[in-house]
């Protein structure tokens, strides 16, 4: 299989064939499968009546979610593009996020949530954002990000079998559809549904010398960059985060512990978010192992720029990984 | 809004035209007393150890406290309508809906004085009320109860449910996008919805005149093809007989319907409020049309009760709502270590 | 919408209640044409390196593109009334407004390019083209055109200025709440704002039955007490003589107007569009109501062009359109440091 | 003067009676200062026409602020409690913080938010919010937190003559208002108009044994833990950040090399926000001058929940913080 379209595609059919409760809503989820392909095929075989396209109103489809999920259903609800959480951000992490909670435990929120993110192809900065840090801080959300089809299909697997909401952030570059660049890999994806549980990293690559820790296009990104290094004789460790929330701390701290230096790459704006997070988390559980601050590569807190040029000097590259890593590597107990 | 009242033979004609007995009447009259006093009563709680200095943070019950007092009519002429089964989203404003609902007035009390009896064992509080049972919620955000509403009927037609899902709001939140949005949704999938716009006049300090752009929020509707009705929000029996077509047709499938209720608040915008932006007059005007003499008088009209039959039900449901309280205030708080606990399912 | 075609008498008497001269009708003419050029010509450039396999990151135009072709009339029936202290804020399609306000077709071309002789120095894009000079900008959020363009409507009347802001969107766009909240605060405060809807009767893929509750979103307006124009949008006299007196009523304190012009795509939704979900019947159908070549028929009807006038417009418009093009292609694309430059002022 | 309201309503006054650009609006922002009074005393003075109360449609003011800041005038918007931001986000993040990077340049966005902040009063889970997080997230805004009136009227002076979008977060418990908790203090502020600015810490009290970082009235908590923790013979520096975008991190960093122990306080939610942004910059700059891993003490990724004793478990207390600030200037390089 190839790219992370056909694989959620493929899991929200194997459930919603047997679950009567799934229902998918959102703009443009019939003929164009919710564009970046979340949802192909599924109007075909499930008609209008449990594929749903909505007029263009996020904070009213959002809330309907949360209505319909407190009545005995569990939505698949298309966010076409992360960057429009602003139109309904109100009904997520107010409602959608809280509910449960508030409710003393009455109201699960089976939502699963699918959204496309990232940037690369000319999008520009209000069609290129990654924002799961935004999910990330307002507590109620699971933060799913997935960086291959194999992941993306057991996932969100494990999605539609979770009573709370879940927000998959499936990248553009992995859909594996043709009118985008591809950067992630043909897999074999077993036919049959399978779970992944959320909370559990995956180590990539195995390496001594750093360790990268990434999540979705980043991870293929930093693989590549692995490669580059071993070429100089630097072993790379990579990690792939996989879910946000719930985070698996330990997976990295113990990553950092053996390695003594850590980059993390991020594809979200830099400041107040993911790298942040995990900086926290590794200084916390391995301050006495590090042998170098811990650094980071992300979106240098601008908007997405449009031309060429100007999108590739801000999204982190194959190039600019290995660059920080080499640095990192180099770098003595720093004094700057 | 205000009506002509009916003359006796005028009156016996509505309340035949809708349905409505005698026994189904007295209902309506105890349980906007019980929400009468239950206000009233909190009112009082809320205020200990807020005066003379008002201290929101202050005494046994914290927070905000927005009050229906006045309100009565427009929350029990709809939800006597209703089944447990029915799902009815509600707002800042929603203990008159939570009791007109049927909820337990004791673990709703528990759950404004923050105990561990409440019906959310205090972790959501007066703005957050949450019923499972009684497929009630709320929200503290203006103009979310529309979609989560349209979404819980959207929920019963999928499932081929005969249920209604009712969204309570105030005039202000029918400004809000939210509430053209779910029009279009709900009249583009025939829901099973009722909107009740509870036209108070005011939106915290702000009138009606400096923010709606037309007289009535109902007025939109029929732009989205949605039927609406424009009721005296002071009558419970005329607020009675529009929800009764609205709910009836949605049962049946026949979509959505707007019902603007214009009523009036007694009280503040929330417990404290100075009130600077209306008149004395103003209420003093809007109390003569009292919803529960209203009825009360009627009832004497038409025979079916005399002082007594009303006193004794004044009286039981000033019991209920004392009880309420005692219930409330006898209960424990809840345990810190619970505060970590639940954010998932 | 489609409105009998005038015989020659009424046309006349049309065009002279509009105040449209022959020079401005040549000139509207001489505009879309341009339009229809420049977008042809984007699309072939756009083409480039993106077959047989089309890659929206290949070629010289990387992105989602939204085209217009088709839908020349609105925009220039609506802006030939504007000067450039006046404001038009546009939203995903945005390049036939930006001609039509006056946007010089080179500098256009240039941010489509990402080029650093761009309107915004290649930073915007073709979803985000700003001109300061013209008053230009727009957004490639849906619905988020109306609330700008109500703030600068806003701050027009409030510096005493007598020009008018203009927010052009789908109909698609005008399901999201901004635009009933946007037409409560025009009509609250009489802003002079025209609210132009694009009623092409598709929003991506979803048609517009299957999204609007009802025929028109004008409708809506009359609702929130905000008149309301439903014209025929491949026409560009009757947009114009509806906008002439939105835009005049506006300008003379009146208050907000809401012109709706039913017109359509030929084009898909973006390039590279499959466009299953509509017939080639239906596009070909609307290409007979063409706005260029009707507007053309009634010049020669009229005896105010003759075949060779329009060619000869038709090859100036070539001409701009090609220039724009080399002027976009052979500029420098900006450097890389001017990435991390502008996000503060 | 007690307390920032007051403080924040005499710099808009000051700054509107000279500047004809700046209209103030919001909801209720007329009889009721903007509920926390932040407006107060404007209306009186200024009128209905330029101090405009909006009806209930968040996203259209802020929209409106936006097209107002493209034409000329310098808007003051009002987002009455910052749990509202989900009902007009996007129009902040995607336009407001955006269009000036957008264009080229060429329209600056000078609009002054001013929103209310926090718990600690009984407001529950949609009313008690501090989200400063996730506007400093986002590229193109100016995250403001004063903790004092003085701050209050010098850090809105310079908003108001910011030609960017500045978003001032003004906790509820440090306003003064009558209807309150109050936990500043009576200050001395000069009437005559006066700007602090961006981007410089305070150190608010100088300490060697640790160092305690915050904001809002998560600085008196801290200042008041200090004066605990110095009775049990630690001495703490507390440092209130003021602006968390620009961020002022050479100030943390060289109070952290002086210390060696750093604990962030942050009554935002826990993960994804303020704690590890400061922790990365932190041992970014201070990395071999730290001899214990940084602490973090904020709300622990729960909804603010209602009941007191359920919400005092949550908000960082003055108990807490000494607890966990004990713990730290104990703490050997943890191999935790
Ligand atoms: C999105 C949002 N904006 C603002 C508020 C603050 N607020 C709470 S109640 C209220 C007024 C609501 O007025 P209305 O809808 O008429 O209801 P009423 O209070 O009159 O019952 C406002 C503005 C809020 N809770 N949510
Ligand atoms: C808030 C938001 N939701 C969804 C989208 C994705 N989107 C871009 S264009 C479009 C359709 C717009 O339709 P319409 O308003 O009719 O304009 P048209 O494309 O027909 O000109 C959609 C859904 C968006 N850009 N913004
Ligand atoms: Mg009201
Ligand atoms: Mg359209």
């Amino acid at each position: 299989m190839k790219g992370i379209a056909f694989a959620i595609a493929e899991a929200i059919d194997q459930e919603m064939s047997g679950n009567p409760k799934i229902v998918v809503m959102g703009e443009d989820v019939t003929y164009w499968g919710a564009v970046f392909g979340f949802t192909m095929g599924l109007h075909e075989k499930y008609g209008r009546a449990r594929v749903v396209d909505t007029p263009i109103t996020e904070q009213t489809f959002m809330g309907m979610a949360v209505g319909a999920a407190a009545t005995g259903m569990h939505p698949v609800v298309s966010l076409m593009f992360v960057d429009f959480l602003g139109a309904g951000f109100d009904q997520m992490y107010n409602h959608m996020a809280k509910n449960h909670y508030m409710s003393g435990g009455q109201f699960a929120m089976p939502v699963t949530v699918l959204t496309a993110i990232g940037g690369g192809y000319g999008d520009a900065a209000q069609h290129s954002q990654v924002l799961y840090g935004l999910f990330a801080h307002v507590p109620g959300f699971k933060v799913v990000v997935p960086s291959t089809a194999y992941d993306a299909k057991g996932l969100t697997l494990t999605a539609l079998r979770d009573r709370n909401p879940v927000v998959i952030f499936g990248h553009k570059l992995l859909t594996g559809l043709p009118f985008l660049p591809f950067e992630g890999e043909e897999e074999t994806v077993p036919e049959e549904p399978y779970t992944i549980p959320f909370g559990q990293a995956a180590v990539r690559r195995e390496g001594s010398d750093l360790t990268i820790v990434a999540a979705g296009v980043m991870v293929p990104r930093s693989l590549r960059a692995a490669e580059r290094l071993a070429q100089d004789g630097i072993d790379a460790e990579v990690i792939d985060v996989r879910t946000l929330v719930p985070l698996d701390a330990d997976t990295l701290v113990a990553s950092a512990r053996k390695t003594g230096r850590v980059l993390i790459v991020d594809e979200d704006y830099q400041s107040y978010g993911m790298t942040g997070e995990l900086a926290f988390r590794i200084q916390a559980g391995a301050f006495d192992a590090l042998k170098a601050p811990i650094r980071r590569l992300a979106v240098p807190d601008v908007p997405i720029p449009f031309s060429e040029p100007l999108e590739s000097a801000v999204i982190p590259s194959v190039d600019r990984i290995v660059e920080e890593a080499r640095a990192l590597a180099g770098a003595q107990v720093a004094a700057d | 809004m205000w009506k002509p009242e009916p003359a006796l033979a005028d009156l016996r004609f509505l309340l035949d035209r809708a349905g409505l007995t005698r026994e189904a009447l007295l209902a309506q009259y105890r349980q906007m007393c019980l929400i009468r006093d239950f206000e009233e009563v909190i009112a009082a709680r809320y205020a200990i150890g807020k005066t003379p200095n008002f201290n929101m943070a202050a005494g046994p019950i914290r927070g905000e406290m927005h009050l229906a007092v006045g309100q009565e009519a427009v929350a029990v002429g709809v939800c006597s309508l209703l089944t447990d089964a029915d799902a009815v989203v509600s707002t800042h404003r929603p203990h008159h809906h939570a009791l007109a609902k049927g909820i337990d007035p004791g673990r709703l009390a528990a759950e404004i004085f923050g105990k561990n009896t409440g019906l959310c064992h205090g972790k959501g509080g007066h703005m957050h009320l949450f019923d499972a049972e009684k497929n009630f919620s709320c929200s503290g955000i203006v103009g979310a109860s529309y979609p989560q509403a349209a979404g819980a009927a959207f929920s019963f037609r999928a499932q081929g449910r005969p249920h209604v899902a009712v969204a309570f709001s105030g005039e202000g939140a029918a400004n809000h996008g939210t509430f053209s949005e779910t029009l279009t949704a709900a009249a583009l999938w025939q829901l099973p919805l009722v909107i009740v716009i509870e036209d108070n006049l005011y939106a915290d300090s702000t009138p009606k005149w400096a923010a709606l752009a037309g007289t009535h929020q109902s007025h939109r509707a029929q732009a989205y093809n949605v039927p609406a009705y424009l009721v005296d929000g002071m009558d419970v029996i005329d607020v009675y007989a529009a929800a009764k077509r609205a709910i009836e047709r949605a049962r049946a499938g026949h979509g959505p319907t707007v019902i603007e209720a214009v009523c009036y608040r007694y009280r503040g915008h929330f417990e404290g409020d100075g009130e600077d932006y209306r008149t004395r007059e103003e209420v003093e005007l809007w109390r003569t049309l009292d919803p529960i003499e209203r009825l009360g008088k009627r009832l004497i009209r038409l025979g079916w009760a005399d002082d007594a039959t009303l006193a004794g039900l004044r009286e039981e449901a000033a019991r209920d709502a004392a009880q309420a309280m005692t219930f409330a205030e006898e209960s424990p708080l809840p345990e810190q270590r619970e505060a970590l606990m639940g954010v998932f399912a």
